[in-house]
């Protein structure tokens, strides 16, 4: 059974490896012969940077700081500031060379564009400035980082995350990110990957997961939010900056970018309503905290699909990622009582894998050409979407614990119990967040 | 002199302090506590997760006043605070040496 | 007296149907023969759309927010969250073709369009996709909702407030939506309306107020904004976003825009320093939530003057706008005894009133063409503001007092006296804003 | 020796007055015979202009606010909100046409555009519209007052502010704009500011130093700040904004726009980085206060350089804006003993003339034909610089210090040392920030 | 009757509170307090600028007990409020005339 | 032993504070509080709707001191807490039976 499983599966792998239904290749060929500079759509991605940019700086910052202990909050906040700093360095120094310049057995690029060595100021990717393709992805990159963090909170030591960033940044994404969207071996598989479900959000997710085994449960392993403001704040942020982290994904601004925007706010409505209703119905109350809950449970979902489903399909996978993911953060995590203080796994994990299968669901080929899906005809793209999953599964838990193990050779990961109780506002950083 | 020492409940603060005026107290101080007795902390549920609160939020409050008036002051917490839910609070009633009032250095009750 | 006046207007109606002097229609001949998709045009409404999402959510969200008691903070958010979610889906399943496909009898569109069929990914509208323009639209109907929550706030149970937000949304939004600018029948008299002054304002105004009205006074019905930090960041947001609300009105990235854009930082700017002056001369102190008051009444007045009047009506406008609401909100609303708690009709009622009848004073032809207000010679077009602000307050009021009527057959619309002390934060949805 | 070095800029004077290295003239060169309308350079400025106007209200705003005493918390937000509101309206009455229209012998320009008369709706600068032009304009001029306010605050009386910033608008601001922008004498000496550093930063800094060495200290002359999460908001919009602000300054959506862009976040990041690690090694614990710091001080240093470096002299400014604004705002302010009391000196001012000096070092003409610096064989540029900044300096010094003196002659400046005592908001507003 | 104040280091709040429920007290009261003794506040330092912070925050405990329980609840918290370190805290024992409960009107030792 | 509860206005907490450390005090507690007495609690006005604030924000010193010292620490506080104007406070004594000083276990006025 299990056999055949593979074998059919590499099947899949050898047929699209012909088919190399590679979307990041194809839009350059759209360019025609004489590839020129369009400012409309280098306006919308030069905005579309900014916004994602935001999403990190102070959005997710803020979404989880407002979550966090009263005494925990300015650590939580640093290290999304810090994971998005440190990526900005290195992925101008190597990361987008590694990602994005050429291609070494479908596994990694090289080494060509090193600090952005060779690309000139008029040098083009596709109808934008190459300059501007480049900065479009570290964004990326560092919100990838900076969600995990969300996983770990209330008990890692602020130095061992700082390492942490710099490995899991240079042995995990710039890889996934290669795979994914730089010719690498997943691209050329044919799966659907919109605006990184996979790359982002199951990544982020399951080295959250792995982490937060490897970290241990916290002394008070439950949510206690110190200022749900801030995290009414960082959700509105991360609303308005998924329009230029899916809607950018066209790298172009035209009619599929405002139809991935449009499906990324209708699936984001949607699961928090549907969020909102599944705990009221089970809990009795429906929290604010469950809209902002859903609203980012959508956004993962909607991701890898906002620029191949048509409204119908937003709508199913607003309401199956808000429902679920709601299941998923409390009963399942309960249940199998691993400390994901929040929820990066149960939100970021889940809904990114809900939103990555169902892509291959409902990939409506009128909506865009290259993406088409089981209820047009193509169950193989299921399939396919499962193995993308699964492969970034395997290799994010694999190196997420080895990254650990290294790390714990050289130092203790965790602050004592005693730093944990005083809090790590004051004991890792010497400030408290009000002076109220 | 004697300290009236009351936990109440937050929401029947301002009827209380309206009660107390018209029964002819002249001050009185006020501060935010927390506390359990037979009404204990609740449990609040994020995202599934329950965190028990361990103690009520509660009012505290404390008037120093001349004995003649001690036991018009506890009828009047006693009635205004009442709800007949646990938690309703508590009165104690401590012995007091000396009131000064700062402003004009009067002692005793004149101070109060 | 009054008939003449009636008649006056009766002819003024018949005579500008025939004028068909509609914004909407002319932008559409503008294309000439060969529409085209334009990526800058595109750009600027990609953004534009984001950015009046934000003014909702979180914007209008904190700006309310910060000014509710400390136990309804919550609430009151998650007011503004739940109104632009629901409408979010309705706008895509009736919402946008009952109000912009096809036109029955001037007061209602059509089905056709319901659930966005047979809008293709390449429809245009002018020289956007299609799809792009439902988006924007989308969030103007998302954000007139919200507003009127904050007339209703400190006492309206959440489930009602959820079913309102569904009524009101198809009952009243809609028809007017499409009355001026679906090519209904208010489009046709010639009214003027940049981006949105009656639909939005002075709709959500007179709903704000009747519904307070009916709602009745709150026990304790005085303001005691919570936390002043979140009106701060909220009215920035406002600011921000309804630069997207009013430059993208001209749905081009051009002149107009520009201008738009100039005059509504300017009035805005104007009516703050207003506000501050007015409350500084009268109340001896000039408050930082007059001067974010007065930024929300400037923003509010100038939405429909804003693509057709110079600097120096804005800066009338602005005067106008920032000291008439500063008096609405504290003497008439004192007098007069309704219970609007976060002053929505004072100031977007209000200020959207001034605003409708001065561009009718104000507009000046050189900024553009389509307008011609009393100060260039065309007394009429004051009288043409003023008609359609009477239509849609009639309207408004009957439609939202009918609405509460049959909610109430059907469930209680206020929470219990104890639930209002206690706060709605924790009766209504179990949780506190705070935990320090 | 020191007369030397005068003859010698001298020479460099006159040298430079023939070459008539002027950025803005070239730009418009640039665009041949017919200029036309270009709508996705219209977009991105129109969407930049919302960017930095977001910069100052709320980003600024909170930024200071959040450092403030709980007490005086209000009053300082209030000062960023006030200066943008009257430079809004004076920009536009007399602010754009004595920056920009005409020169009257290099030192300042003319009445012919006062309230924006013959600016026309269809009238252009390069490809955009000019009244676009003259709104992106008018946000500089908003954000370089309002920065100043961090150096005066609690203890400046509201009213003073109000004066001062009108007085310093008009006699600081404006005549330096033209100097530098408006085609006055700076422009043609051939200094290399590309978005601001001299004429925003190193202005703002400088009155910033003098303000509050005439102001004298507060009673309590420390830093408490009562809510670290507004100053991450803040910095969090500051960083958002600035891709506007340096990135708009290119006036085009194209690939300089992106390189400024890009430099823009990777200086910004190494700066935090450097702050945060320098104070990890000097005081032991690395704050988020310090990231925050850093972060605004890499943005301030490569505004004047952003078009034109590479990323090697970004990271090269990142580094010493971070480390040196740290040095500057610990040892050098205990030392000198001044009370800019948000280190609007000690970050603006030092950050600004670090970036305005590395501008000449750095500037690579690959990158922008317009700037070769001292690595690319141009050592004069660091000299021609030096006298930029030194002219920018001693002109600001002299104007603020007698503009302070002219208020004085009226009214008092400071508050009382009771109203100090007590706290601004209450005092000055009459309100207070937070009601927990 | 007895007041039993007690003021304790804040992260010992929870462990104290167990104990004394297992002691078998019925209630107590806490408040957010700050304060001052051998130990003295700390300095805070912001971009480099040093604030004193003169006071170090504290939780404050109230108890009534009756007489006969006064010397169990003090060794509970000498017990379990104990680090070794300065600012351990200090237990303040005052006499209390009167206790009522407000929602039975109890009095005395019944009512605490 | 006493205990000496001074309620006082907020502004004048440093200098009490210094001025007590001065007089020899080793250690006290603070609090924040809410008061009213002759000094009534003031109007405010949002957007010109008037809220009154029932009370007045003041802070509690709470020291325990020897009866030798208590006569001193009552004339600093009297001096420094003094404006002359409504709202400058009170200062009440009240009789402690014990102290006791956690970390060495230390009775009676040596524990304070
Ligand atoms: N023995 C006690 N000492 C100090 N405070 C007490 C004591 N018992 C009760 N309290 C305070 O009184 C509040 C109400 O007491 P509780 O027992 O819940 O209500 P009830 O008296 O109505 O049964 C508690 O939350 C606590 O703050
Ligand atoms: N005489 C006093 N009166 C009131 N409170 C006191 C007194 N002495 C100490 N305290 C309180 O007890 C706390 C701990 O006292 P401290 O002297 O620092 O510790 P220790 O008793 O371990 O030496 C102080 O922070 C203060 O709140
Ligand atoms: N009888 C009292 N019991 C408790 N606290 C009191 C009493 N009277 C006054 N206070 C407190 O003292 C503060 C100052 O008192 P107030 O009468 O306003 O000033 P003054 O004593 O200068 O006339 C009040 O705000 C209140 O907190």
């Amino acid at each position: 059974m299990k056999k055949k499983f593979m074998e059919q599966i590499l099947n899949f792998l050898a047929f699209s490896w012909m088919m190399v239904l590679v979307y990041s290749t194809d839009v350059l060929a759209d360019q025609g012969s004489q590839p020129k500079l369009d400012t409309g759509d280098t306006a919308w991605m030069l905005i579309s940077s900014a916004l994602v940019m935001f999403m990190t700086i102070p959005g997710l910052a803020l979404f989880y700081g407002g979550l966090a202990k009263k005494k925990d909050v300015l650590n939580t906040i640093a290290m999304s500031f810090v994971a998005y700093c440190i990526v900005s360095l290195l992925w101008v120094a190597y990361g987008y060379s590694l990602s994005f310049s050429g291609d070494i057995k479908g596994m990694i690029g090289n080494f060509d564009k090193i600090l952005l060595k060779d690309i000139r100021i008029d040098s083009l990717q596709g109808t934008i400035p190459e300059v501007l393709f480049c900065m479009y992805q570290l964004t990326f990159a560092g919100i990838t980082v900076a969600l995990i963090s969300g996983a770990y909170i209330e008990r890692i030591k602020f130095s061992a995350w700082i390492i942490f960033s710099v490995l899991w940044m240079s042995l995990v994404y710039i890889p996934v990110a290669h795979w994914v969207w730089g010719g690498g071996f997943l691209s050329k598989l044919g799966a659907l990957d919109f605006a990184g479900g996979t790359v982002v959000h199951v990544n982020a997710g399951i080295a959250a997961l792995v982490g937060a085994l490897i970290l241990g449960k916290r002394k008070k392993n439950y949510l206690l939010p110190n200022n749900l403001t801030l995290v009414v704040i960082g959700s509105g942020i991360l609303w308005f900056g998924w329009f230029g982290f899916n809607g950018g994904s066209a790298v172009a601004s035209n009619g599929l970018a405002a139809q991935a925007f449009l499906n990324t706010n209708l699936a984001c409505a949607v699961a928090a309503l549907a969020w909102m209703f599944t705990e009221w119905m089970i809990t009795k109350k429906p929290t604010l905290l469950g809209i902002a809950s859903g609203i980012v449970a959508g956004l993962v979902a909607i991701t890898p699909a906002a620029g191949f489903v048509n409204v119908f399909g937003s709508i199913i996978i607003g309401i199956l990622a808000g429902s679920l993911s709601f299941f998923s953060v409390t009963a399942m995590k309960s249940k199998l009582g691993y400390d994901d203080a929040l929820d990066v796994f149960g939100i970021h994990g889940v809904a990114g894998i809900i939103g990555a299968i169902l892509t291959g669901v409902f990939a409506d080929p009128s909506i865009n050409e290259l993406g088409k899906g089981l209820l047009y005809g193509n169950p193989n793209q299921v399939l396919i979407q499962i193995l993308a999953v699964l492969i970034t599964i395997v290799y994010t838990a694999l190196m997420t614990g080895i990254i650990f193990l290294v790390i714990r050779l050289f130092m203790k990961i965790r602050v004592s119990d005693e730093e944990e109780t005083t809090g790590l506002d004051s004991t890792q950083h010497g400030e408290k967040a009000y002076n109220f | 002199m004697k300290k009236i020492e009351a936990i109440i409940k937050q929401v029947k603060l301002e009827e209380i302090k309206d009660a107390l005026v018209m029964a002819g107290i002249q001050g009185m101080t006020i501060s935010e506590v927390q506390g359990f007795g037979r009404q204990k902390g609740h449990v609040e549920v994020y995202r599934g997760s329950e965190v028990e609160a361990l103690f009520v939020p509660k009012i505290k409050i404390e008037l120093v006043v001349p004995d003649s008036l001690v036991e018009k002051v506890v009828q009047t917490i006693l009635e205004k605070a009442y709800t007949g839910t646990v938690g309703d609070g508590k009165i104690f009633i401590i012995p007091v040496e000396e009131a000064i009032r700062i402003r004009t250095k009067e002692k005793g009750e004149k101070a109060i």
